[in-house]
């Protein structure tokens, strides 16, 4: 009950709570599923954008994918690190994902269909991604605070990437632009779904918040989400495929249409155009790699003992 | 100018080609710490096949394929992306499809022993460009080197499993070793002014390094005759093998499709 | 016109694309009878595949890409090698990748007989030119079904890793199943001019036969929700799989690098 | 020795050897030897014609080439059919060519590098077969020679087709012409070497014409195809890569170079640009097929006996 009460005050006073300090056993496996849903988002979201790597239109898109992917490889790992100080192992996590125990980001279970998917990824999915991990710096537990920081500042830098190349697109040829809008048409109703279902059906977010380990509910942050999105998409020239969208000036906010909640349920539980296929994929590398893992650790085994090895 | 646009293209084919290759590696490595480090020699390479192509560029413009008027696309993209496989001066070794993760680190290990020699020497010749890129590129290389190098200690004695793997790719990739060391008269010439580096006269330092690390891997070289070519050619001569056009296909779609376009 | 040759353009996808997945089977069948019987199924995929998609040029030229003057390319050859992977209109079900002869049979049961019913109500329709389609390609498609039951039947019943395979690919590809089926617009107001059949229409017959197959099989169709498209999008919508882009890179490599060129 | 007696007499006769015959186990292991790599070479002949059939420019073509390789399985079935009449079966037979204990024709280690090469293989390659292959349709053993005489009327087929292709190329666009020189360049010595080392370096010969396997020697063999493609290649339009290739007035026969036969040695030896991918591919096919003839024979048992499958 003391401990208890520290815990209360720590999140009263939205500092952080360490690794060390008690928690209560909920709030331990909200983070543990909310962190390693993070750090598999990550590693799963490198197949979509991987998929280009080998069809990159330029050397230089080519050298700026592959590093982007690299960065995604590097969140993954330190968001595995931060749920490991929760007890939790990588091993065991990369198991949960595979078997399907645990989740990663509906938007990855779209398919990329195009070049400009890449920017438009950038561009909508890592600016949503920033809507909801920039208040995730200030969530109250250390480790994922302080992971959310280092992923925030790469992934803005990923964001301006990928405007920059359907921006640079747009100046392109008529196909160009026409790729550009084809994309942003396919992926702007799953971005506003990686929000999560409306506030009113989202039973989680209420705790969530009490914790400290979300700031802000889906559908505010949907709505900063759009709002920051509109001038953006007309700096561009693209039209953004929703008639209902207009500025709101009682609400100081843009009105917008209803997503396919209907469809996310759907992609959530596993029919979306690419669950299987992400799933297998990460699956079928995790056990391709197992041999090899198997040796290093012999070796290692081996090497440590004198006389052997 | 033709001679040392040749010699480009050729080191920069095969770092643009063995870059492609570890990049299709993304998302299936055995671990994360390796998807980092694999695409990281990806990057390296690409890094230098861009510098290497553009040399070959300002060498003789000859080489860069002519693209319908208008188009943007600059000098390293015309060549990695709008020439055909005939066309490309990489060895055999980089373009083979990839194996298994054994396959990737006896195949690494193989170009950049031959690689790091060979840029070693680099850094002292008489281009100015060259000798930068050589210079630069053995400090990136020599970390390939020791990563592949560790990784082929790790699997021969790490495993029965891993032993056997390694022994596999190491039969199936000797082969294609011996033509990174053959003297091809474009690299001779060059050697002979100063301007390039023989490829052959790296061979006693490239055998004396595999032969170290397989030495501490207990293994040793197997004895397979090296890959013929056809009525003598091989890779520097633009005869390569049936894999390098299927890459090709992939790698040159997006770019081929907006030969126009602005990326 | 528009109508008929986007529905023309559906079957005609269809049938080209699977054809050329069971095209990249060839030489790698479990022995050389089957060999020749996939190979035989892909050709006659591939005749059905030109007659729709010079039906479809020919409903509504607009449909067919424009080429560069002076191009011999026929119509059949700029719709199969001259459009991008979002104006195909094929099913998603035929553009995945292929997989194991237990996935190889599977699709093609479920493709051929939910093909086999819809040809069978083609050939009465009023359009002479797919009336004959239909019934010259249910004879042929008769024959498909019957391959890939018999081979559905015989692993389902052979060992217990061919039963374990052949559920596997069951379990894999079931819900792709259903968009076959789907009822979509174009269909649907061809069907009511009496020029085309509405697959939606088909559905009792086709799972009728489904369920025999797989009665005879031991087994039954797996509890699987159907694959969701994008904003209530999919193949024939021309929105697919990432494997279809991949596929037609492949496939159109040649014939873009030459669109002049005659064959 | 009565039985040696009929068998020769046969022979000089230029009669057939039929399955239910008695022969020499010399003739026999020769004839299995032989008519097994000719059954591995139509096999084998599938890889590299059929890498190009998932890339045919045109749909036409693509049909033509499937319709070819089609054949190239029929012609592998009744060689390996007329193969069993001599006792070894189909499957010992694959067995031993992924193993490497038997050969298949050395041509087939060499690359397809483009489209153009799918109509060289069909002129030079299927060619050079025939002109191997039309005298064997009166080979001593029965089976075989009737199997040839049906292997030699579609290969004629298939090489008009090739012809007929490159002609059409020939009329295309000028990269369309250089492709076509480019393909006959790399392919006009490895067909020359098809016919096997020189007389004097061939050993066998004399035993095999003796025995009426074999109708003529390698290098008249070699000169037939000469003289046969020169006046085709000239219809053509293309050059054949040979500076000594020129008529000889006096012996009514071409004179040409010499093929480079230490690559022929090397090539034959295992050493070949494709030797390893070709065994490779056709042994991942077999094995990845294993379970499926498991299965199938596990049927038909289960299926025969009553009460049970």
């Amino acid at each position: 009950a003391l401990l208890e009460e520290r815990f209360e005050a720590v999140i009263a006073r939205h500092e952080r709570i360490e690794p060390r300090d008690w928690m209560p056993e909920a709030y331990r496996r909200t983070l543990v599923r909310q962190v390693a849903q993070h750090a598999h988002s990550e590693i799963i979201g490198m197949q979509p954008e991987g998929a280009w790597l080998t069809r990159a239109p330029s050397l230089r898109r080519k050298a700026v994918l592959l590093a982007k992917v690299q960065d995604e490889a590097g969140h993954g790992l330190y968001l595995y690190s931060a749920c490991e100080t929760l007890g939790v192992s990588r091993g065991e996590l990369t198991q949960m994902l595979v078997d399907g125990r645990q989740k990663y980001s509906s938007i990855f279970n779209y398919p990329t269909l195009s070049y400009a998917d890449v920017g438009t990824i950038g561009w909508l999915v890592d600016g949503a991604a920033i809507c909801n991990q920039v208040p995730l710096c200030r969530t109250s537990y250390g480790p994922y605070g302080r992971a959310m920081i280092r992923v925030c500042k790469e992934e803005s830098f990923h964001q301006r990437q990928g405007y920059e190349l359907l921006m640079t697109m747009m100046g392109g040829t008529d196909e160009q632009r026409a790729m550009v809008q084809e994309s942003v048409d396919r992926f702007w109703w799953p971005a506003l779904m990686m929000f999560g279902p409306p506030d009113d059906a989202s039973p989680n977010t209420a705790r969530s918040l009490a914790w400290g380990i979300k700031r802000n509910t889906n559908d505010e942050l949907r709505q900063k989400f759009v709002d920051m999105t509109v001038p953006q998409a007309e700096r561009l020239g693209v039209t953004l495929p929703d008639p209902d969208l207009r500025w709101n000036e009682e609400r100081g906010a843009h009105d917008f249409g209803e997503p396919d909640w209907d469809e996310l349920t759907r992609v959530i539980s596993g029919a979306g155009p690419c669950n299987a296929e992400r799933i297998a994929h990460r699956r079928r590398a995790h056990e391709e790699g197992a041999w090899v893992r198997d040796a290093a650790s012999a070796f290692a085994r081996a090497t440590k003992e004198p006389g052997r090895g | 100018g033709a001679d040392l646009a040749a010699y480009c293209l050729g080191l920069g084919d095969d770092a643009l080609v063995l870059s492609h290759r570890l990049s299709q590696w993304c998302s299936r490595a055995p671990d994360l710490e390796d998807d980092i480090a694999v695409a990281n020699i990806a990057l390296d390479l690409l890094g230098q096949a861009r510098l290497l192509l553009a040399r070959a560029a300002a060498a003789d413009p000859a080489v860069v394929p002519v693209l319908a008027e208008g188009s943007p696309a600059p000098d390293e993209d015309r060549l990695a992306f709008f020439r055909e496989a005939g066309e490309l001066r990489c060895t055999r070794l980089v373009e083979l499809e990839h194996g298994d993760f054994a396959h990737l680190v006896v195949r690494l290990l193989l170009f950049s022993t031959a690689r790091l020699a060979l840029l070693h020497r680099l850094a002292g010749t008489r281009d100015p460009v060259l000798a930068a890129i050589g210079a630069k590129g053995a400090t990136e290389v020599t970390y390939h080197r020791d990563y592949a190098a560790r990784w082929v200690v790790t699997l021969a004695r790490g495993t029965e499993e891993s032993r056997r793997r390694l022994l596999a790719a190491l039969d199936e990739l000797a082969p294609w070793h011996p033509e990174q060391l053959d003297a091809h008269p474009v690299a001779t010439r060059l050697a002979q002014a100063g301007a390039g580096v023989d490829p052959a006269a790296t061979a006693e330092e490239v055998e004396g390094v595999l032969a170290q690390v397989l030495a501490e891997a207990r293994c040793s070289w197997p004895d397979v005759a090296p890959r013929a070519g056809v009525r003598g050619r091989t890779g520097r001569d633009g005869m390569h093998t049936e894999a390098l056009g299927r890459m090709l296909a992939e790698m040159q779609v997006v770019a081929r499709a907006h030969p126009l376009g602005r990326w």
